[in-house]
């Protein structure tokens, strides 16, 4: 019986290596585009609970800033932003996911890196959020800056990139701590609540969605100023794709690009008459934009029509009025000091 | 045949339950037999008084029964049962959309029934089993997908809950024990390239917990199928915790073939009977029944196995509690939700090894 | 080795073993061993335990399979070959030491599950076969009961109702008292004489000489895998050839 | 088995291709060969499928991922570990972080275990009775809900500024149990060192012992001797160094305690919670172990007049022993495995890390072989270890 538990071991040990040792190469690509026409609806890769982002109210519909970057996919595609699926994923399971090919695009808070560009084969469409490591702490416990959190518990999620950076941070000011590293996003959130950890880091843009609905008095919390890192979140494709991660792409720009022009949600019926040819190519009046990509010539109509340009999208989400309220900063177009730098759509 | 006669043979009994003994004596045998006997009884029953006290001082006297305000329960020193009154349909049905919760009750209803009626000898006949066993699995379906008979459309990611929990349950034990059956054929084979194969399948399964099986059905599995090829990961988690399962259910069938004489397949070769004829008539019968006490522990084993699936981010009734006690409203009596979802459990597992216990009666008089 | 044994009939035998040699690994239990039975006959075979006489008759229905020499039932020639296994194991009944019934089968069930598997009966026209020899063993009424409900001597009778149902030609006995209690054996026994007395070919392997001495046409001593003496019985009992025969008789008649 | 060594059999060569065809040891080997190619053709499938998945999409593949500098820190390590180390030696922490668990929860889960399964065969009814409720609920309660539901109550637990005081030896917050430790000196590894030295010196004398009574029939007790040696040697170490006595307190300081030595609350959740698991199981296999001695045996052994101690010692355990063993290795093993589930409430665990490294390379195939990898030696080197004893303890039979 030994023996054989041994054969065993070597046979399963050998087959591990043998798929890990393989020689690499490019084969053909898959095609993501018209996988999804067939199926009738795009499989988009979203964070379990994350407010502001997305998140499944108590009646099951998802919203959120990310989850509305999926129906913009989908309206480009179908001309109907609801033909989309929902796949939540934890840390751990959103890069095998896109990998396997569980989903098609993963909209799901991913720091663009360029090990992850690489080593992971993902492609990464613009960024659509620019962000930074924050810390959410308890007011009461007297922390202003990073300095004061030297020995703390941290709490974070394991293999983000925000992992990495709280050690960089760190290290670099000689400071030390002790992380909490849980996968779970509930019992993260309860560890930091309950006060098992001094603070809890994720990108500072999720951490007023923590403070609004996971605590119980949000005035006694507070995040640290300041930005400690750069997290450029972006939606991620296959490589192996072109004309699919060109469709992501494209779709991210024109958000932006609809914003700049100023088409929005409200306008985009009268835009259609416009005269500037830019509006009128954006909307697909004069072009052949949607052919190139392989869709319909008025996806961004569709887009701006059913979902909104960028800014309709932010203010739906962060706008001074919703729970999390974050003010624009970096995530203001280019025009207005921001980092929103739509290609032309020519 | 030693072996089902000892099966038949019920073990004496330590002491007679029916024999009428006077009271006086059974407490000078049990309780207060020596010095240090009665004292062992003394500080015992004052501990247990105490926690009884306890129990019904927190848990009765001054819990809160019903509230839908969670100040109330705050002001209270006792239990806030109201949180599960309150929290009831999050934590029994996870994510699956409020409005179609009715379709989860009707489902869990019909799957019930199922189950109970085929659990009774007395309906083990074909002719209705299978009828019962083709609309139950179309009804659940169709109640827990939808799209059919105008109701919406549920995709399995959103299925969770007490449901969910019964499904994976299900799924594993009529996956697994097919398996588990070849498995330990396989490992009892006279071929020994299929003993090799099984041994080496059963071994490095036990070998590993269920957690890293979760992974590879979660994260490796999809990139062992063709490009554009996808299974359901909800299946591709069952059928995980099937496997696991079924590595040691075939331990514990491998068992019960061992235990059966040889003369038992000499005579049915002296029939002519086919290896097939032999295993499915003779053999198989006797096994099932010799380790069915240990079939029994490994299945209320996969029951409590279904909880792993919080691991991987699937809503069943645990993950969906540990969800709802995210509440920072009601995020303080997560003593009194884990309790809930412990009681479900034992309820669980205490009706199958009470029905297991009724099964050996069964066999022991020769009823199945 | 002699071939003493072979009857100077002039009929074909129904099982005929030629010079049959078995090993356990290193250990020779069969030694060319040769043995001719014709149809209708009825041999006893009897020696000391370890002799190899199990073996010589698991051999025949292939419990056990022969390293060298050659065993022919009905003229077909007993090898690895699947089909011819089949026939001959068809044309044979066995009744074990240890009755090997089924024991979660009811009597009629054990009875009716050969017919019904490998000979593809109906279920009445084998419950039908099944009672008329549960009435030739003397139990039918025992026909629902389970065989641990039995008694030792019962349950044999159930076991050789059992071989009969598949309507065999030959009947091979393995030791088919030795596992009961005295008083049981006599039932068993008379069973056997029935069935011999009706015609049945039957190769016996008994510590009964009561037995041997009034049903048996022929009895072979074995010892250390061998043939030692093959005879009718009034020679065998009466005048012994062999020295190895004479000390086991003697032993064996002592008690 | 249906028949014996079909490889054997035949006692002559087939003759003609009906004669191959149907005969039994040919198609014993084709069964054999179909089911091989069988199995090495999926595999291959599969294989070939992961392969054409991997580079497709150009997704990096291949075990070097071990020598790249993780850039994480880890909450609890027993070696020194920093985030420029590589994510092998992360690995390896994590890997040490669940043999440590295991540990604690090995003893923790034997103490109750033994204790609850002899309470389990008390004369006393109530015991035994209390010892059988207590199997029956840790046992059908799934284990991970108790882990969850321990984190949960060690996390409501007072933060450290109003930690719960434990009679001035430690402070139990919610950042676990801290408690006062000596100041480490150089006198504790001579200690350490005394203690093996005694324990050696212990059976030595106890085997001398054994010898002499076998020669001279003479008795001699060596249990206070024993105790004696192995408490006494570090005694004795510890006041030749000038018996150092400098405790470290525990005390307030920022956000946590200074001083004396902290478990996580991680930690002790985790261990309670499949230690308190396992011990219902331990329970029912020491019940099991006491019962399988029959009562013969001890009245046998008083009949030759053998003192009580000397009865448990030479006819009872050994018996009771040989039952319990190999149950409880295989117990121990599913708590070591249990212990993955650290992954849920963030023990930094051989899982919990490799989850991590998992989603820092992408490279799930290679991080989740490398975990069931690790178990697999584990289960392996437990049982070789379990193969050893039960020779060593084999009742030699015919």
């Amino acid at each position: 019986m030994i023996k054989t538990k041994v054969v065993g071991l070597s046979i399963m040990a050998s087959l591990m290596l043998g798929v890990a040792g393989a020689p690499m190469a490019r084969a053909g690509s898959g095609d993501t585009l018209a996988a999804v026409k067939a199926r009738g609806e795009v499989l988009c890769g979203v964070h379990p609970a994350r407010h502001g982002f997305a998140a499944p109210d108590s009646l099951g519909k998802w919203s959120g800033f990310e989850v509305d970057f999926c129906h913009a996919i989908a309206a480009a595609v179908f001309g109907d932003a609801s033909k989309v699926r929902f796949v939540a994923l934890s840390s751990q399971q959103r890069f095998p996911a896109i990998q396997s090919g569980e989903v098609d695009v993963l909209a799901r808070n991913v720091t663009a890196t360029l090990s992850r560009d690489t080593a992971l084969g993902l492609n990464f469409a613009p960024p659509v959020f620019y962000t930074g490591t924050g810390f959410l702490v308890r007011k009461d416990d007297g922390i202003a800056k990073i300095e004061d959190l030297d020995g703390a518990a941290i709490c974070m999620a394991p293999g983000s990139t925000t992992e990495r950076n709280v050690a960089q941070i760190f290290a670099a000011r000689g400071l030390t701590y002790t992380p909490v590293v849980i996968e779970n996003n509930k019992q993260l959130v309860d560890a930091y609540v309950t006060g098992r950890c001094d603070a809890l880091t994720k990108d500072k843009a999720a951490l007023p969605g923590v403070r609004a609905f996971d605590t119980e008095d949000p005035s006694a919390h507070i995040m640290l100023p300041g930005i400690y890192s750069k997290e450029p979140l972006a939606m991620a494709v296959r490589q192996g794709d072109d004309n699919w991660y060109d469709l992501v792409k494209w779709v991210t720009y024109a958000t932006f690009n609809a914003e700049e022009l100023g088409v929005s949600q409200d306008n985009v019926d009268e835009m259609k008459n416009s005269e500037d040819p830019d509006v009128q190519a954006l909307l697909g009046v004069i072009g052949d934009n949607g052919a190139k990509l392989g869709v319909d010539n008025g996806w961004v109509y569709a887009i701006v029509k059913q979902v909104g340009n960028y800014k309709d999208i932010y203010m739906r989400h962060f706008g001074p009025y919703s729970p999390v309220a974050l003010d624009r900063d970096q995530n203001a177009l280019w025009t207005e000091g921001g980092l929103l730098y739509g290609f032309p759509m020519q | 045949m030693t072996t089902i006669s000892s099966q038949i043979a019920t073990p004496a009994p330590t002491y007679d339950p029916h024999a009428r003994i006077s009271g006086t004596v059974w407490l000078k045998a049990n309780l207060f037999g020596s010095i240090w006997q009665s004292l062992l009884t003394v500080i015992v029953a004052a501990g247990l008084i105490r926690f009884f006290w306890f129990v019904l001082d927190w848990g009765v006297i001054n819990a809160v029964f019903y509230t839908t305000d969670p100040d109330v329960c705050r002001a209270a020193t006792g239990a806030c049962w109201a949180v599960i009154v309150e929290k009831h349909r999050p934590m029994l049905f996870g994510l699956y959309p409020y409005d179609e919760h009715w379709r989860l009750v009707l489902m869990m209803v019909i799957y019930l029934v199922t189950v109970v009626i085929s659990l009774w000898p007395r309906f083990w006949n074909l002719r209705l089993l299978v009828p019962l066993w083709i609309f139950a699995t179309l009804s659940i379906g169709a109640l827990m997908f939808g799209g059919v008979l105008g109701l919406r459309y549920v995709a399995t990611s959103e299925w969770g809950g007490l449901p969910l929990t019964m499904l994976l349950f299900t799924g594993t034990v009529l996956i697994g024990m097919p398996v588990a059956v070849l498995l330990a054929l396989g490992r009892r084979a006279p071929l020994p390239v299929a003993r090799g194969v099984s041994v080496v399948f059963i071994e490095s399964l036990r070998g590993v917990p269920l957690i890293t099986i979760l992974f590879v059905a979660v994260n490796v599995f999809p990139l062992f199928l063709p490009a554009g090829m996808e299974v359901n990961k909800l299946l591709r988690i069952t059928v995980g915790i099937a496997i696991f399962f079924a590595c040691y259910q075939a331990e514990v069938i491998r068992g019960g073939l061992q235990a059966i004489p040889r003369g038992q397949y000499e005579a049915a070769q002296s029939l002519s009977l086919s290896y097939w004829q032999t295993t499915r008539t003779i053999i198989l019968p006797q096994a099932l029944r010799i380790s069915l006490p240990a079939i029994t522990n490994h299945i209320i084993a996969a029951m409590k196995n279904t909880s792993f699936v919080i691991i991987i981010g699937l809503f069943d009734i645990l993950t969906a509690t540990t969800a709802v006690m995210q509440d920072p409203l009601w995020r303080k009596f997560y003593v009194e939700a884990y309790l809930f979802v412990a009681a479900v459990y034992l309820f669980f597992g205490y009706a199958l090894s009470l029905y297991a216990r009724q099964v050996e009666k069964w066999i022991a008089s020769g009823r199945i | 080795m002699p071939q003493s044994s072979l009857p100077d009939q002039t009929s074909t035998p129904v099982i005929s073993m030629r010079n049959v040699s078995k090993w356990f690994s290193a250990f020779q239990v069969l030694h060319d061993v040769s043995l001719d039975v014709r149809k209708g006959e009825r041999v006893v075979v009897c020696g000391p335990s370890g002799s190899g006489k199990s073996t010589l008759i698991r051999c025949i229905n292939r419990l056990e399979a022969h390293q060298s020499g050659q065993i022919f039932v009905k003229g077909l020639e007993m090898t690895d070959n699947v089909k011819n296994i089949d026939t001959i194991r068809r044309n044979i009944g066995m009744v074990f030491q240890n009755f090997n019934l089924f024991p979660h089968l009811t009597v009629l069930e054990n009875l009716t599950l050969g017919p019904m598997l490998t000979r593809h009966m109906k279920k009445v026209a084998a419950e039908d076969l099944a009672m008329h020899f549960l009435k030739k063993v003397r139990i039918p009424e025992q026909a629902n009961k389970y065989p641990l409900q039995l008694s030792g001597g019962q349950q044999q009778r159930v076991a050789i109702a059992r071989s009969l149902c598949m309507e065999p030609e030959i009947m091979l006995f393995d030791e088919p008292t030795s596992a009961l209690d005295p008083e049981m054996i006599k039932e068993v026994l008379d069973t056997m004489i029935e069935l011999a007395e009706s015609g049945m070919t039957m190769i016996v392997v008994t510590h009964e000489m009561g037995f041997a001495r009034t049903v048996a046409d022929n009895v072979v001593f074995m010892a250390d895998g061998r043939k030692v003496e093959s005879a009718p019985p009034e020679d065998f009992f009466g005048n012994p050839r062999e020295e190895r025969t004479r000390v086991f008789l003697d032993q064996i008649l002592k008690h | 088995m249906t028949d014996a060594s079909p490889g054997r059999s035949g006692a002559r060569p087939a003759r003609n291709l009906k004669d191959i065809l149907y005969s039994e040891s040919f198609r014993t080997v084709i069964y054999q060969v179909a089911l091989a190619a069988a199995v090495a053709l999926l595999g291959f499938y599969l294989y070939q499928n992961v392969i054409a998945n991997l580079s497709r999409q150009n997704i990096a593949t291949g075990f070097g991922f071990l020598d790249q500098v993780a850039q994480f820190e880890i909450g609890e390590t027993l070696i020194a570990y920093s985030s420029r180390d590589t994510y092998g030696r992360a690995l390896l922490v994590g890997l040490i972080n669940t043999l440590t668990v295991s540990a604690a929860g090995i003893v923790v889960a034997t103490v109750i275990g033994f204790s609850v399964g002899i309470a389990r065969v008390s004369t006393n009814w109530l015991l035994q009775r209390i010892a059988t409720a207590y199997v029956e609920i840790v046992r059908n309660i799934p284990v991970i809900l108790q882990v969850i539901f321990w984190a949960a109550v060690i996390r409501n637990l007072p933060a450290p500024r109003q930690a719960i005081e434990l009679w001035g030896l430690g402070f139990l917050s919610n950042r676990g149990l801290t408690f006062v430790m000596p100041v480490a000196h150089a006198a504790h590894v001579w200690m350490l060192a005394a203690l093996v030295t005694g324990i050696v010196l212990a059976a030595a004398a106890s085997h001398l012992a054994k010898r002499h009574r076998e020669a001279t029939g003479r008795y001699v007790d060596m249990l206070w001797p024993s105790i004696a040696l192995i408490a006494g040697l570090p005694l004795l170490v510890w006041l030749v160094f000038g018996a150092p006595h400098a405790i470290s307190y525990p005390q307030r300081q920022g956000f946590n305690f200074a001083g004396g030595a902290t478990i996580s609350p991680e930690f002790v959740a985790l261990m309670a919670g499949i230690s308190l698991y396992s011990s219902g199981f331990i329970a029912e296999i020491v019940r099991a172990g006491i019962q399988a001695t029959p009562r013969g045996q001890v009245e046998a052994a008083r009949s030759i007049a053998l003192r009580p101690r000397f009865i448990l010692r030479y006819v009872v355990l050994p018996q009771a022993l040989r039952v319990i063993v190999p149950p409880l290795t295989s117990q121990y093993v599913s708590l070591i495995k249990n212990s993955s589930i650290a992954v849920v409430i963030g023990y930094p665990d051989l899982v919990n890390i490799g989850n991590t490294v998992m989603n820092q390379t992408g490279q799930a195939v290679e991080a989740i072989a490398v975990m069931m990898m690790v178990y697999l030696i584990i289960s392996v080197v437990t049982s070789l270890l379990m193969n050893a004893y039960n020779r060593l303890v084999a009742i030699k039979e015919r």
